[in-house]
């Protein structure tokens, strides 16, 4: 259905609010030093998680850039075990476990806007039923990728969703500074597909744009692009000062649209939340993160990791690099 | 050498219906070379793909295709285009399965052609192959003969890591030999000593093997007893059988067309070192490219390398005797 | 003014007359194997010369991809002379010399698009007068430089004219399968700046837009993009061969829009154009580029060529393999 | 290492009205590391330029900025996403001046931090200079100190050539030496031995001679002289300086962060073998980054070069004796 009923809002609303309360969670584990550099999810949360409930889990990859990990609670929760071990800067938090369908964070802008597009055609050449949604950023959106990959999907109608996560900044740049385009939503016209903006802040506008998409996409009309207008409530990364550059009144206003706030407000109206709920999902969110962190830090490593999984079995050279790396480690282990 | 690897296309592609190629004009046209010729006849236009003009989808898509579990077959046009696709060739394809742990691999060929002598416009010669080398994750593989080339390009396909199938151009139609007629796999990583010899080895790759094996051959009449090895690939890098002639010959030349600084022979260089340094009785030299860009057609005879340059290296690295 | 008055419309002729001859000319020294690969300009004569008409030659820059040079003969005589040493793989062939605002061919489909914003750009900021028109094709809208380099200028408001020639073809890429967008004009939508479509056959309507695209960029209003709509009449090179992909009822239908044609019917039918005329300009052309031809192959080309203009001055290693160059060459001139 | 570069960028930009920055992020926020900080207060938006997130753009329109007259000094914001600039730097910014015989030059600086030992995210850390050094054209300058940070930028804005200027992560920060206040010009080409020595020299660049410095010193201790070679820039390479130390210990180390295949140490070991070949009393031993991809944050440490593996290096090659 193009609406999500009362449950779906239920569940789109806890998976906001689990996002929004790991995130701070991950906030304060990174200011002790437990964790690296974090991108808080901070006024996204109604885009990702919105756009994340009109998927089919089963059939539908997700290709996060890096922001979106914590809204993605409902493809299971190797997501999330997976997102502490890549924090803690493990191996195995880039490996994300079949069959779910969800991508390691990518770092280089718009990279995946290719991947997606040839992973959505190769699902239809396959006869594979389901779609492609790529998250990226309004700077990501000026890299050549975005362009290539858009314009190829356009002409391939591969099955994909182009999701654009406008959230006004890219670190420091302002999206007039991005591009002079009336919208990232316009630059579909360019690849000959529809683009549809909505209001990022509402996961029912979202919910209601991918499922147009998505149903368009499985139809074999194409890719669709749609940008969601967000406001990014926190700082770019933990390695970010945004008082540098963001207006502190631009600021407060968003933070007025708030879209868990926003959300909580109209459901509680509705009569599908309260207080208590809103306790238990916090509490539950908590140890949640708590026992994936844990989880992750007890994840053993051995210095032959470093070379594993380069190929599928190692080059002469790389042989002799293993085992002087055994060697060194070993000796070193000794001291 | 062309209608090696159009064969090579033809019977893999009949062989595994995972396999799908893209690239630019390799459709309808059959490729710019004739690579490709064929094949969309035979296969349809849903495996053998007409892209746009866009070398990093062309690239990335790759990618894509592969998490779908196809294996895709993308040409690039010439190889000094690659620099448009090098983020996602760099960056991704070759970091996949490294970054996922195994989840996702490359199981992703990228042919392409390069190499002087035929007079193209800019970036249609340049030999890249080194600037990949160094970048781990990637196999480079570089036939110099029809049959290696059938044989490599078979393994390169079925190999579950990404491969950059680099084809002479020069060799398309100057490289011509027997070719079996029926399944032929040359392993990747195993160097051919194509022939044998006693007092220097002269070791290439790609073209530079036909001229190396030349020069060979007519030093036999100056009483030189010279051999080659054709390392075929430059990752894997064949280490043992390099070793074993170099130490055998105690002379070496090494024979690229890429501009001398930081060319792949300086890693040949750099290897014998560390392998089979005592058994050196002369420095190793090198035939190179000059340290200029690729140059225009006028230019060509004087920056690639020729028999006669080759020659000159291994009568030079004789003369400490 | 926005029109070209009877004398220019002559001029334009003229010039798309010499490159017509020029190029068949061109076409059968190719044959004959005195010059290299070749891009043919048939078909493309009135978006080339209609274009260059309405620009400022000594304000405004022209960087072309590889089919024009024939039809930039309003820039000086230069052009052709350079052209020629290009053809025959000469260095200087790279060389035209100043002040003549026309850069080298460009091989690297796009890449000319990002310098041409650059070089808008860094003319606004020193204040000079002028524009930058760069032609790129139909296939090398697909190309990130297109889309990086459009997106910047719209944000710089450079004042730069994208000038698409949309011939059709890139090499045997037809149209819909290098893009899904209505046309190449509609992907101006993506950098916010105003795209233009017009009938490349018909000089006057690329010279108005042109016009209107100069007097936007030098009035500050920044970049326009135009896509010129012709027919590639001849071969992609002299390497191709169209037969294999081109569909000879669509090849004859563009034969009979043949720019050249049609505008020397028109002309003629205004009486500024006779048969005489014709002659007189062909022979003129024939003459010229058979003087371009002996005078390129007359230029002296000396062995250091390899070794010069890479750095200002040579390196070490340079300075090593130029010597070692001296010798070799020097040695095997003495066999 | 960040407030000489910083300083240095004002001063030159006080000097020359060209010089014009462009890059992410680098004007109000003043670079990610506060590299550009003060410039757009102090220049003004037309001359300190936040660009969109078009590595390639960046680059590409650098030329066109050159071919108007200006100098431009653009920031890659992280080194790995050169490769989306690829197409531009190595087949547009580097032969611009060849391909046109000097009628334009690139006279473009390309500021990129890079390396190791800072736990960045992927594609942050990587050391690429080796595959820039097979790319002619390209001045390759790394500086391991402050006061040769500002001395090499000043000289590569300066110069007509286009130089991509690698400033080490971890040195931003982690290396603080006294910078002359006046202007301070440290040619390009010229290799700083910071150590004199005589059993071995140890070779290095960038980040790596600081941990060769404390190397050498240590090894006082156990006997050996270790001298330390900086080289600077590998392109020009100072062939005379490298040469010379070599040739007088007999014996050397070189210590890079890349990938040991193809990274530039092979380039310095084949260097050694053309030149100084016969004065070699052992093998040249490399300490290198291993052929993986550069690895996430909790394998760093096995990665990158250290003391340790230095030091074991250096007594390795005196085995020989
Ligand atoms: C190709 C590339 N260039 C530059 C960077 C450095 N960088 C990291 S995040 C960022 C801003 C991205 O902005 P946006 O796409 O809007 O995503 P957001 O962080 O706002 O979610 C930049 C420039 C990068 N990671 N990749
Ligand atoms: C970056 C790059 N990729 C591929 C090529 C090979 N190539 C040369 S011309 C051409 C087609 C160009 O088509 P278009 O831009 O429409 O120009 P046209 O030849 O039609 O004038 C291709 C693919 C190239 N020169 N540069
Ligand atoms: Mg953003
Ligand atoms: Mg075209």
């Amino acid at each position: 259905m193009a609406k999500p009923n009362d449950k779906q809002l239920q569940m789109i609303l806890e998976d906001m609010v689990i996002a929004r309360t790991q995130a701070s969670r991950l906030w304060n584990l990174q200011r002790q030093g437990q964790v690296g550099t974090i991108a808080p999810i901070d006024g996204h949360e109604a885009a990702v998680v919105g756009a994340v409930h009109a998927l089919e889990t089963e059939s539908d990859w997700v290709l996060p850039q890096y922001r979106e990990p914590l809204g993605l609670r409902r493809y299971g929760p190797e997501v999330l075990d997976t997102f502490m071990l890549y924090n803690l800067g493990h191996p195995a938090g880039g490996h994300i476990p079949d069959p779910v369908k969800v991508a390691p964070s990518q770092i280089s802008l718009g990279a995946s806007i290719p991947h997606a597009v040839g992973l959505a055609w190769g699902m239809s050449l396959k006869d594979e039923p389901g779609v492609v949604l790529v998250f990226f950023g309004d700077g990501a959106s000026s890299e050549g990728d975005f362009y290539e990959a858009g314009n190829l999907a356009g002409v391939l109608k591969a099955p994909v969703i182009l999701f654009c996560v406008n959230n006004q900044w890219a670190i420091s740049t302002p999206t007039h500074l991005q591009t002079a385009a009336d919208s990232f939503a316009s630059k579909a016209e360019a690849f000959g597909i529809p683009g549809v903006t909505v209001d990022g802040n509402d996961p029912i506008a979202v919910y209601e744009a991918v499922f147009n998409a998505r149903k368009r996409a499985t139809s074999g009309k194409g890719p669709t692009l749609i940008e969601a207008n967000v406001y990014r409530l926190g700082a770019h990364t933990t390695a970010d000062d945004p008082t540098r550059y963001v207006p502190s009144d631009e600021l407060s206003a968003a933070q007025k649209k708030d879209p868990v706030h926003t959300f909580i407000k109209d459901l509680t109206a509705r009569g599908l939340w309260s207080d208590t709920k809103q306790d238990e999902i916090e509490t539950a969110a908590l140890e949640r993160i708590d026992e994936a962190f844990e989880k992750a830090k007890n994840t053993p490593l051995s210095a032959n990791s470093l070379m594993d999984h380069c190929f599928v079995s190692d080059t002469p050279r790389q042989l002799r690099q293993r085992s002087f790396l055994m060697d060194s480690t070993g000796k070193s282990n000794e001291h | 050498m062309l209608e090696a690897i159009n064969e090579t296309l033809h019977s893999e592609m009949a062989r595994d219906e995972r396999i799908v190629l893209l690239g630019e004009d390799i459709g309808r046209n059959g490729g710019v070379f004739r690579a490709t010729e064929g094949l969309i006849e035979k296969f349809g236009e849903s495996r053998v793909v007409d892209t746009p003009i866009s070398e990093a989808a062309i690239a990335g898509s790759a990618v894509g295709l592969a998490m779908a579990g196809l294996i895709p077959v993308a040409e690039i046009q010439f190889l000094g285009f690659s620099y448009q696709a090098m983020h996602q060739i760099a960056g991704q394809i070759a970091r996949l399965r490294y970054r996922t742990q195994s989840r996702f691999e490359s199981q992703i060929t990228i042919r392409a052609p390069f190499g002087g002598g035929v007079r193209t416009p800019e970036l249609h010669s340049d030999s890249l192959e080194a600037q990949f080398a160094n970048i781990p994750g990637l196999k480079i593989v570089l036939p110099s003969t029809a049959s290696d080339a059938k044989g490599l390009l078979t393994s390169a396909i079925r190999d579950p890591d990404p491969v950059l199938f680099l084809e002479p151009l020069r060799g398309y139609r100057g490289i011509r030999d027997l070719v079996p007629d029926e399944e032929h796999i040359v392993p990747l990583g195993k160097a051919n000593l194509i022939k044998k010899g006693d007092d220097v080895v002269i070791i290439s790759w790609s073209y530079q093997v036909e001229l190396s094996r030349r020069v060979a051959e007519s030093l036999e009449g100056d009483g030189i007893s010279a051999a080659v090895l054709d390392l075929r690939s430059i990752v894997p890098l064949d280490i043992e059988a390099l070793t074993q002639i170099v130490s055998h010959c105690g002379r070496a030349v090494v024979v690229q067309e890429a501009p001398e600084t930081g060319g792949f022979a300086s890693e040949i260089i750099a290897t014998i070192n560390d392998e089979c340094f005592w058994s050196l009785e002369a420095p190793v030299v090198r035939v190179s490219g000059f340290d200029v860009p690729y140059p225009v057609g006028m230019l060509e005879n004087f920056y690639v390398p020729d028999e006669s340059r080759i020659r000159s290296a291994v009568l030079k690295t004789m003369e400490n005797d």
